[in-house]
């Protein structure tokens, strides 16, 4: 791992050797492998990028990857990762992690870091679970879905993510499906480069606790209608479709937050100045 | 010991200025602490006022002498009301004796039986009517001449402070100079006993400073580059002090959405190198030890600034209390050691905080830093401060072809830090247990191996000299903390008077314990007086939780809202020392 | 002291079943268990696994006895793997010594050498040759007829747990019970020098049960009739069991967004008057003392369990440890009284927890139970509970056309409680503080009657005789607290075999400290060892701060994620009993 | 305070005798006016009705009136109402508090309030500033208000919690404006009606630190078009309006959050059974 890089990274070398945790036939393997894809179709080198993330099961991606990582608590990569970016624009950060650590303990996070159009990516691994704890509802969960903490389903509406983050700022906007690889890499190379908050839904089966999602490789299609840079157009196509059109869905151009660091134009003398009688 | 001499050894003039909404005391208590610094005086004011959001009643407390003061007398010489209007609730904040003054206006009504009733003298001053006669001319113009005039600042001084604050011309600045000089007037031929004396003149440079300014310039001088930030009393004030001073230098402060966000910001911000810190008070700093934790576990550096106010809950959010001593130094779940320290001054809140920052940095660890609401927002003239040389040296990682094990087993147990962006050091940082690699482990021995590292980190670790300020001797010592050091110190220079000789500690690092030093500094102390500001005695239970100590301890805790009293203290000495 | 002694004097029969992902081995674990029920046994079994979140190795950790036992021994007799693939994980959790016996499939591989060393006896055992001749065979029904069989139990014991287990009929009870068979088979002749010899036949009733579940239970026995909760490690067991149990019992579970949702949810739901609960671990905990200082303050009564895990941060999550002790009794902002307890066994989580509902209902304050994941996770075989009288009474206030005080300085400190809904009583609860009446307020008298009231609550309490387990006599004692306390009963027992006196005082009751409980309990003894699963010494720390202990300590302490083993405290106490 | 209640009581009665900390011309003076004239005119007993509240000058609300009343934490009043009316449904649980409160550190609690559809009423007094903490922005504050946090403003597109509530699923969405007693009691009292999750947005001055919200009288009128029950037009409207379309925008009709509650199916003695051997 220490050889100096001559050349640039190839996709696999974006992968650690460490061994996921993951069940045989989860939905984050291939998310691991689009990204390490994406990484290396970009011309990344491995120092450059800093992988975020909580706690979950997808929240384990960080050290799969060779990059740069942060696994902290659940919930909270959206915070860690926008003190990382604004305070070192030349990286490129990217968040990941589940439904449950993004739109449930995290969700106010999430309606923030949209709203502040940090450049960053944030990929959300949705298997509709919480498969890490073993089993419960996520915001994403359907209704009726059974389980033990809330049997016969919790009832709730289920939490609409793409919305939510075009009605609060989000500047790019896509579903991908982990089953398709490459284009979930391409998905995850155009949110890298696009400038401000970019947000990647993906569809990521949990097969232990959700074994019918292994039907949504039936179901996921590319969206038909090319993306768009009206958020109410978005946000009406994905209130219409079934939650399985798959692509970048909106991509708008609002100016990304990112306050000048690094250039003083005081000294500590002169602050001083202020304070001497 | 009779309170005659009490009175005596205590320096300088106290003085209240109150009045209701919008009566402008403020501004004028400012202005005569302004005035005291260009006459060579030291001094401080603190300020209060009733439960309204604006525009409520008022008091300015401001305490002038010619010494170096760190904190409120026991009672106030002077008193002037511009109104009387709800004054019976600062009652038990302005404590008034039959040496005191009381200076109404005659045309505002009777002033509060129950307040003023030990007061012997009471001056009349019309201030609203003198300030009828001044176009534009205002009521607390008239108290700051009246004032500044009895307790014997000269003209000039009180006309440059008003200059200084309202700029060189204008209207305003001229009624407000008419009005000082109507109120210097009124007060020609009254006799007044409390009068500054001012010692110096060596023309040492002196700053006008609150604490909270004095931690943010502090955590600057520290190395600071990034805040991330939610508004709460009393913390705010030092947030909007460095928000303008960290863009001029080249860094940011982020508002975060909450407290949750805020500090995990900062360890974003460090983890990519960047020496971070956010500041908050006790509700904003409950929500942040989960994160705390993860810093410890994780490794990265952050500061943690807790203005402390009086607790539990909401609390009274504008009063100070010492209480939060508990959480800091408990309050995160599982073994998470990490660093907590206080500033014991407004001046000390620089210093401590950059500390701060140096430790955090060195260590690679937490490190929280308890200053309270009187100390932040006390405003004071302190001498300027001397340069110390805490350089916050983070131990970073180069490449250097070898498999780099982000959390390697030292012997100091702090392990090099590799920045993101550096070359083939690609590591994970984790809360999970790990191994040296930071891979995710449930093994026993890296589970204890990292325990053991971690806690090596503080335990191996030399704090130097400014773990505690350790003043006098005696066979009696208090020990204390925080801004409880000020009335301490003052307790302790009238005890002296009275032939009793005490010896301060006042331990500015909390966490890790530092046993051996503190026995040391306690060497052939036969009784300890613990003072603090709480109600359950949390300091005097962390003494004993965390240190053998030989002497007698006595345990001295009240809680906030009122400040400790060096008169209480001084009484519980001299009671105590006794045969 | 030999090492025989010390097997001598441990009861009962430990047998780890392994296997890799699939293989089983916790089905037949429980069955071994539910047959050691019906065999008229004692017994338990905890669970450990790989890192894989499904799939992955695992160990099913067994002990079987006569007698009452609570927790495992120090060592394991039997160990059968289905097959050895990464077993050498668990070697330190499966302690292996020149007596145990390990039995593996010889067409499954070579057994780990490091883990096995010490053991001398090995049996071949093809389970999985033998399964492939039933249809539908597994390899985990071979090894539970063979380990049954080898340890004593009757054949229609085994046959009987299978059929609880997989109902009355069908293709896999029949290829379950002809594995079960067909593993006994096997074990014909092979001689094992670890057998049962259950000793009761009483006709008693047992209950089989784990610490969560008992937790639950007692919760609900308390009275709680609300829960909301946000799922973690180890946690989330004892709220999917109480989730249908509540709605059976008229009350309801709220799957909470976040663990600062669930606290102010059960928060909102005791203001409302019905016993409420919510349930967390470390990482959760700490997300909830903002809040809890709020039921402090605002006098609501809730129950706050901790099921403890490895820390710091997210640590390890599926392992125990006693490192939240210091947040639980400390991690509140201010001065913030409130009460922790501990239950000390899988059988007390049910008792305590009832006990918990109790204290929070008639004190109007938040308590804080404090579990692990080694009882809440462990599945044991206890005798059926008998009933406590805990009657959790809220004080509450009924209308009596007199101006409702809902904060009133009452002598015991509590207050009654109006229940919205209640005419004429209508008042603010709040964290702010308040007057008696509940207005906002920022004087000293009231922040400084508030505080007494609310430590008053908790200092006059009679907590009764569940204060603490005290149980023998002697110059020595073991203080102790939570799931040390098995192990260390086990040790003293030990202890006496070899003619060494110790007393056993296990605290229940954490917080407030009941000093002179304590030290009347430890009346007469000279020497304390303190015996607690942390790095740092948490329980020592807190006994030193809380208690004048006369008495010489000893600190034993040891951090997660292996239990603490009776031999390692026998060892110490034999040692220090040595003159 | 005491006597026998024989009368139902008038607006005035639902106004404790405490005094509000409130600046003089504050215009959370106006929404306490309108609360009690709304619980008035829906006929209830003040005994009936339970306000509960986070940290802001806004949510000192619950102790200026003579219901039941809680004062909780800063962020969190809407999971404190949630356990509240879950546990009791038969009281009337109102959560009130202010921008900062509702939007920055609860969001989280916001957006799966409106999910949950639990049968409350939840209003903000939105000044789009901190008016407790003294003059810092809040999440609806526009991006250039000048301040000393965040000199020069924050630069972030404000907070749209008209469509943040529509999109995570509140039944009823109003917006109402303090100066306007008679209408925002009005709309008070829809929403209390309204069964579900109401949300009603009231524009309340901050004269304090905010004196060019004095102005908002000016801008403030009834919205030109009648009440919707499709949310995506709902949400079209409020994206294109100012600001400052007054009244009910979108009332549906989901069906609430309300476990049973009270009848017990089991006893502790058959819980009991599943554990005994
Ligand atoms: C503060 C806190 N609360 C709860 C948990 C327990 N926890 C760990 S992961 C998780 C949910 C994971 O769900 P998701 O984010 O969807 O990830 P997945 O495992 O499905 O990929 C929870 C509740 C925790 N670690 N920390
Ligand atoms: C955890 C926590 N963080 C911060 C604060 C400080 N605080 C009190 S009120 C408030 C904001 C109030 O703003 P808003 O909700 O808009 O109410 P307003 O005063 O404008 O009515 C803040 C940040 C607190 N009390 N608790
Ligand atoms: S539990 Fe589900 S989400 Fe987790 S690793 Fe297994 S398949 Fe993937
Ligand atoms: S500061 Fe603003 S919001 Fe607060 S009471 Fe005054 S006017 Fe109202
Ligand atoms: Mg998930
Ligand atoms: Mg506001």
């Amino acid at each position: 791992m220490n050889a100096p890089v001559a050349t640039l990274p190839a996709a696999k070398d974006f992968k650690s050797d460490t061994k996921p945790v993951w069940c045989p036939g989860c939905g984050d393997y291939g998310v691991l492998t689009s990204l390490a894809r994406a990484l290396a179709d970009l011309g990344f080198r491995r120092e450059e990028v800093a992988i975020v993330s909580g706690i979950g099961c997808s929240s384990r991606m960080p050290a799969y990857t060779n990059c740069y990582g942060f696994h902290g608590v659940h919930g909270r990569a959206l915070a860690v990762a926008t003190g990382l970016k604004v305070s070192r624009p030349d990286l490129t950060v990217i968040a990941a992690g589940g439904d449950g650590d993004g739109y449930s303990i995290g969700g106010n996070h999430f309606l923030h870091a949209c709203r502040r159009n940090v450049d960053l990516t944030y990929i959300v691994m949705d298997n509709h679970v919480y498969g890490m704890t073993k089993g419960q509802s996520s915001p994403t969960t359907e209704p009726d879905w059974d389980n033990a903490l809330t049997p016969g389903g919790t009832g709730l509406r289920p939490f609409q993510p793409l919305v939510i983050a075009l009605a609060s700022g989000a500047n790019f906007v896509a579903r991908a499906f982990s089953g398709d690889i490459i284009g979930t890499a391409d998905i995850i190379a155009k949110a890298v480069k696009s400038r401000g908050f970019s947000f990647v839904e993906i569809l990521s089966p949990c097969v232990t606790f959700r074994p019918e999602q292994r039907d949504w490789k039936e179901l996921a299609r590319p969206s038909p209608v090319a993306p768009t840079d009206d958020p109410a157009r978005a946000a009406r196509r994905i209130m219409t479709d079934d939650g399985f059109n798959i692509g970048v869905l909106y991509a708008g151009d609002r100016k990304p937050y990112q306050p000048e660091i690094g250039r003083a134009r005081r000294s500590l003398q002169d602050l001083a100045e202020e304070f001497a009688r | 010991m009779t309170s005659a001499a009490r009175t005596k050894a205590s320096p300088g003039v106290s003085v209240a200025m109150t009045g209701s909404g919008g009566s402008g005391v403020m501004t004028a208590g400012n202005m005569l602490l302004e005035a005291a610094a260009l006459a060579g005086c030291y001094g401080l004011m603190s300020r209060t006022s009733g439960p309204q959001i604006r525009g409520g009643e008022a008091a300015a407390l401001i305490r002038l002498a010619g010494e170096p003061i760190e904190g409120h007398d026991d009672r106030f010489d002077l008193v002037i009301s511009i109104d009387w209007l709800n004054l019976e609730r600062f009652a038990a904040e302005i404590p008034l004796d039959s040496k005191s003054i009381a200076i109404g206006d005659p045309g505002q009504g009777e002033p509060p039986a129950a307040m003023l009733g030990p007061v012997t003298r009471r001056l009349a001053l019309p201030m609203k009517a003198l300030a009828k006669k001044i176009p534009g001319g205002r009521a607390n113009m008239i108290a700051l001449g009246y004032v500044g005039s009895l307790i014997g600042l000269p003209e000039d001084a009180l006309a440059e402070a008003v200059r200084r604050t309202l700029g060189a011309e204008g209207d305003r600045l001229t009624a407000s100079l008419a009005g000082i000089e109507a109120g210097r007037l009124a007060a020609a031929g009254v006799d007044c006993p409390h009068r500054l004396a001012p010692r110096r003149s060596d023309g040492a440079k002196r700053w006008l400073i609150t604490g909270n300014e004095a931690a943010g310039y502090g955590a600057l001088k520290g190395g600071v580059r990034f805040v991330a930030a939610y508004p709460i009393t009393p913390a705010t004030e030092m947030l909007e002090w460095m928000s303008p001073a960290l863009s001029g230098l080249g860094g940011v402060l982020v508002q975060a959405e909450d407290e949750l966000a805020s500090i995990n910001m900062v360890i974003g911000a460090s983890y990519g190198g960047t020496p971070a810190l956010t500041a908050t008070s006790g509700p904003g700093f409950a929500l942040m030890t989960e994160s705390l934790g993860l810093a410890v576990a994780a490794e990265v550096p952050i500061v943690v600034v807790d203005v402390m106010r009086s607790g539990p809950s909401t609390g009274i959010p504008t009063k100070s209390e010492q209480a939060d001593l508990n959480i800091a130094l408990y309050g995160v779940h599982g073994d998470a050691p990490h660093v907590v320290v206080a500033p014991n001054s407004v001046a000390d809140c620089l210093t401590t905080t950059h500390w701060a920052v140096h430790l955090a940095e060195s260590m690679q660890v937490p490190v929280v830093v308890l200053s309270d609401q009187s100390m932040g927002q006390t405003r004071m003239l302190i001498d300027a401060p001397r340069d110390k040389d805490f350089i916050g040296e983070r131990a970073v990682a180069a490449a250097n072809g070898q498999d780099y094990k982000r959390y390697a087993l030292t012997p100091s147990g702090v392990s090099p830090m590799a920045i993101p962006g550096t070359p083939s050091l690609m590591y994970t940082a984790d809360g999970l247990e790990h191994s040296e690699r930071g891979t995710p482990s449930s093994q026993a021995r890296d589970h204890l191996a990292q325990l053991d590292k971690r806690e090596r980190k503080l335990r191996s670790a030399d704090f130097g000299l400014h773990w505690a300020e350790i003043e006098g001797e005696g066979e009696i010592a208090v020990l204390t903390w925080g801004s409880c050091t000020g009335p301490v110190r003052e307790a302790i220079a009238r005890a002296r008077t009275d032939g009793v000789a005490v010896k301060l500690v006042s331990l500015r690092l909390l966490s890790p314990s530092y046993p051996d030093r503190l026995a040391a500094a306690l060497e052939g102390v036969k009784r300890v007086l613990v003072v603090e500001q709480t109600h359950s005695g949390q300091f005097y239970r962390y003494l004993r939780a965390e240190h053998a100590l030989n002497a007698e301890l006595r345990a001295m805790h009240r809680p906030g809202p009122l400040p400790m009293r060096p008169g209480d203290i001084h009484r519980e000495l001299v009671e105590w020392s006794r045969p």
